[in-house]
């Protein structure tokens, strides 16, 4: 069964992760008090609040422009590291999608290569670093992968549970990037927050497609 | 958790707006987007100045808003970054055409959101420069983190770059003394206790009674080690030591030794630091031309502070002493 | 008990002399016995003044010994008032033949030990006043306490007398103007902690997590009544009330808001705080025609704030506005 | 049984309080943190190491003598209300023995007497007002009392039992001098530290003289 990627499926996908962002707003403030500035659960709720309202606002009429409303939102309302790093991913994922109606496994795929690419080439993390890199690169990998079945669906659970194994790998990493990376070696032992945030979003991709 | 405010998600807000309401002699505030114009900008033919950053670090920026020092100040969240959106009305607001100097502390988030605003305000016709401040020693291994961090030193930069525009030096030569000033500065912080982020409702981290934190930044994060609490003068050793030894500060060497405070320690304690921290320096051979104490980049109620030393050259000297009339340092006027 | 000291005895002194070391072209540093002097002092054909207590409320009293200010400081050991011995050569250095004004916040010791002083001083041929500052509204029966304390006030006293001092005005005119200011001033304040007094080592109060003090002094002494935690509006308006009735605040009158930090509360708070007080005075009809915000006399690291309305007259204005030159304030120089 | 009580008696006194000061220290912090600024107990160790200097540097030839020289030392080093009072009350007593060699018993209760009216003419504090006096008032009575009989232990005894009783009936009352008041009621249920001291200093008189 494939499931089709349509503007409800964007939109969908971007409610259950203001919810998620919301549900997990506290232990998101949690990790990043352990190794950051304890805001990041704060401003990933604050941003998909305005996602919401944005979404809300003008209705978008296809996922890339869900996505691009998305990435204004977050540009504008997350402020720190993550939100010109999640603004840039949601803009190049959007772009990615141009304006087609629906999303095919290969396009999603692409999508999801695009948004990675654009924290790298925004954040300059390399894999291990213990940024969001190390959520979105497994994920990616793994939704390639996948692709290939034309499959939407199972591309996008294979992207959140690659995210979720990269999230939680992200546990014993010294970091080398962001403002854990102050921290040298007592950042081990902490997952990293932009990675949790990550699995998250994609997780919720999932979910709306299921 | 206790503190003087309301929602803790309307901290910034009503802070912002009560600092609007005390100083209309000096700035004005936009809500939304929200950032702090000097009341007179643009000046024209001046270079405008920008900065900003997290909140909670108060007086810094908006309380350098003012002739001889910033032009606007652009508060974000509690120690999150401001947003392009707030960045580029702001720096829209003070160019008169003789462009703009954003001056960021170098974190992450801080670097990303105003690179943004100056691609887009360059996109817009305004010459943007940035003066990146990176003054703390106690990030080690620069080359395998986000790099050293802009703290102490911020203040340093924006008042001598801020009297340059205000003297008339065109837009390179305010970003380039600027720089010289962050190349000349090194800063090293103390935490003896840790601060609460409103929205978090809990200390950023947990010492112990006999504990502190070496080598903190400005953002509650938890500094590089800790030690077992030590009298002043050890612990002012410590800060001394590290700043002394990268700035290379030699017999002979004129400086300005910034002793400050973090938000919650009594200013007689800065004086003991600044005692010793001038003793250091008096057995290296140098001259402390010009000093300041007190809290001018803070980290909410955190008890602790900074040391800076700025190694001076005459134009920095005088571009010091110049006139300033900001809420929180003002002289001359 | 954290704190950046060496030995908790030699706390006073070590403060003292860094603060003379950092500001070396204003003031004199005298260590025994311990008072500070205007660097130029005494100034010719000037009324002296000097002020003086217990340490532990920096920036008051050296804080403000400049140009326009004070001519003498004279600190106690923490939270509590100098003896004779220093106030009698604080007040002997300053005299320039136009004799001296001593102002002296309402608290026994305080008042005995000044009391002493100008005695002596007498004894020696200076002309001594003493305007005696207490605005606390707090203390509700003054008839069956030590009477009202001295405290926010006590900077506003300061800086318009030191004024008049400055602008040449004689003996029982500066005492006059300074005794104006206190009838006109009132002051309450809440602590969100306690402080911790050096030699004492713990709390100088136990304050549970959701409780806070209203009408607190500035030594650390527990206040009135304790409350449950409040937002920063309920707060305000329980501090503004008695300020305003007690002072009669009426429509069209001019005042001037201080709202002045305990020493580890924030700034940005203490700006939440003016936002709400300046409401309560446009409320009532009055307009602020002039503001101060800050940590400008403190208790320690005590989380809290005061506020203090000063209603204003032209010639009161105009000396808050005059120059002034020291280390905790300054303008027009 | 009459002892002497000669320039000996008074320096061990002396000695002997500033050891109590140093002693009880931290409980006249105690006291003082309760319903004051947590600073009577430094200040008087502070004040009576600085007698103990004093009276190495420039030993006394009579009882009038010692006092003085506490009175002054006290006067420069304590601080506070409690230096002036004490101050006072030295230079009073001092003044009421001028330069005998010998203090009997009436001559000491007129000391103490003079002592006690120094401290009520500079503080303005009645009895029951909660403050020092209400240790001063009734030790000074009992040693009227007493006095008759020539016996100058039994009049120190008599006074610094009467002292420490006045101390502790400090306990209910509520303060109406001194720091203390501002508390209003709340201030009912503490000791007073300076009665608490002021006990101290005549039980070490006592002591001086047994
Ligand atoms: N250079 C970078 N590249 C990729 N991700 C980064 C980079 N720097 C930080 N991050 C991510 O941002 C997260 C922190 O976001 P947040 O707490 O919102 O911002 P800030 O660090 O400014 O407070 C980190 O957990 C990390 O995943
Ligand atoms: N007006 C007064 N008359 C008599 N004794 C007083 C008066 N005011 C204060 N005292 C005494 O002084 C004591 C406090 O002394 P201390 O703590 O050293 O001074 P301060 O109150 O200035 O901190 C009180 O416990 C009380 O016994
Ligand atoms: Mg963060
Ligand atoms: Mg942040
Ligand atoms: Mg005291
Ligand atoms: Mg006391």
């Amino acid at each position: 069964m494939t499931v089709t990627l349509d503007v409800t499926w964007a939109v969908k996908w971007l409610t259950l992760s203001a919810q998620a962002m919301a549900e997990h707003r506290v232990e998101l403030i949690e990790l990043d008090r352990a190794i950051g500035d304890s805001d990041h659960g704060e401003n990933m709720d604050r941003g998909f609040q305005a996602v919401l309202d944005k979404l809300a606002e003008t209705p978008p009429e296809t996922p890339g422009a869900a996505l691009k409303l998305t990435a204004m939102a977050l540009m504008s309302k997350v402020g720190g590291a993550a939100g010109p790093l999640y603004g840039t991913a949601f803009l190049r994922a959007a772009t990615a999608l141009g304006d087609a109606a629906y999303v095919d496994a290969p396009a999603l795929a692409a999508a999801l290569g695009a948004a990675r690419d654009g924290i790298v080439a925004r954040g300059k993390a390399e894999s291990g670093d213990k940024t969001m890199v190390d959520a979105w690169t497994p994920a990616v990998e793994a939704a390639m992968a996948a692709a290939g079945d034309g499959d939407t669906l199972a591309v996008l659970i294979a992207a959140a549970e690659a995210a979720e194994a990269g999230a939680v790998a992200t546990d014993p990493l010294v970091a080398r990037k962001g403002r854990a990376s102050y921290l040298g070696e007592r950042s081990a032992g902490h997952r990293d927050p932009g990675a949790a945030s990550s699995a998250l979003i994609l997780r919720a991709a999932a979910g709306a497609a299921a | 958790m206790k503190k003087l405010i309301n929602d803790p998600r309307a901290v910034v807000d009503e802070s912002v707006e009560g600092f609007g309401l005390a100083h209309a002699d000096l700035v004005t505030v936009s809500a939304e987007p929200k950032y702090v114009t000097r009341r007179d900008a643009p000046v024209a033919g001046k270079v405008g100045l920008v900065s900003g950053g997290g909140s909670g670090h108060e007086p810094l920026h908006a309380g350098f808003v003012g002739l001889g020092m910033l032009d606007a100040a652009v508060p974000g969240a509690v120690f999150t970054s401001p947003t392009p959106d707030q960045i580029l009305p702001a720096t829209l607001a003070v160019n008169s055409g003789a462009g703009v100097v954003h001056i960021v502390k170098n974190y992450t988030g801080d670097v990303l959101n105003f690179e943004t605003a100056a691609e887009m305000a360059q996109a817009e016709g305004v010459e943007v420069r940035t003066v990146l401040v990176n003054d703390d020693v106690a990030v080690e291994d620069s080359l395998y983190t986000a790099g050293r961090r802009g703290v102490g030193g911020t203040v340093l930069v924006e008042k001598i770059a801020g009297a340059a525009a205000e003297r008339g030096d065109d837009l390179d030569a305010v970003a380039a003394i600027g720089d010289r000033v962050n190349q000349n500065v090194r800063t090293m912080g103390v935490a003896l206790s840790a601060c609460t982020v409103p929205h978090a409702g809990k200390p950023s981290f947990d010492l112990e009674d006999n504990e502190i934190e070496i080598g903190i930044g400005i953002h509650g994060e938890p500094g590089r080690h800790r030690i077992a609490m030590e009298p002043a003068d050890g612990i002012t050793d410590r800060l001394m030591e590290p700043i002394l030894s990268d700035l290379g500060v030699a017999s002979g060497d004129k400086v300005l030794l910034f002793v400050n405070g973090m938000g919650g320690t009594p200013l007689g304690e800065l004086y003991i630091v600044y005692r010793r921290a001038a003793q250091v320096l008096a057995d290296r051979g140098a001259t402390v031309e010009r000093s300041l104490v007190g809290n001018y980049i803070t980290s909410l109620e955190m008890q602790g502070c900074s040391i800076s030393v700025l190694r001076l050259d005459d134009d920095m000297t005088a571009l010091w002493d110049a006139p300033v009339h900001t809420a929180a340092l003002r002289r001359g006027v």
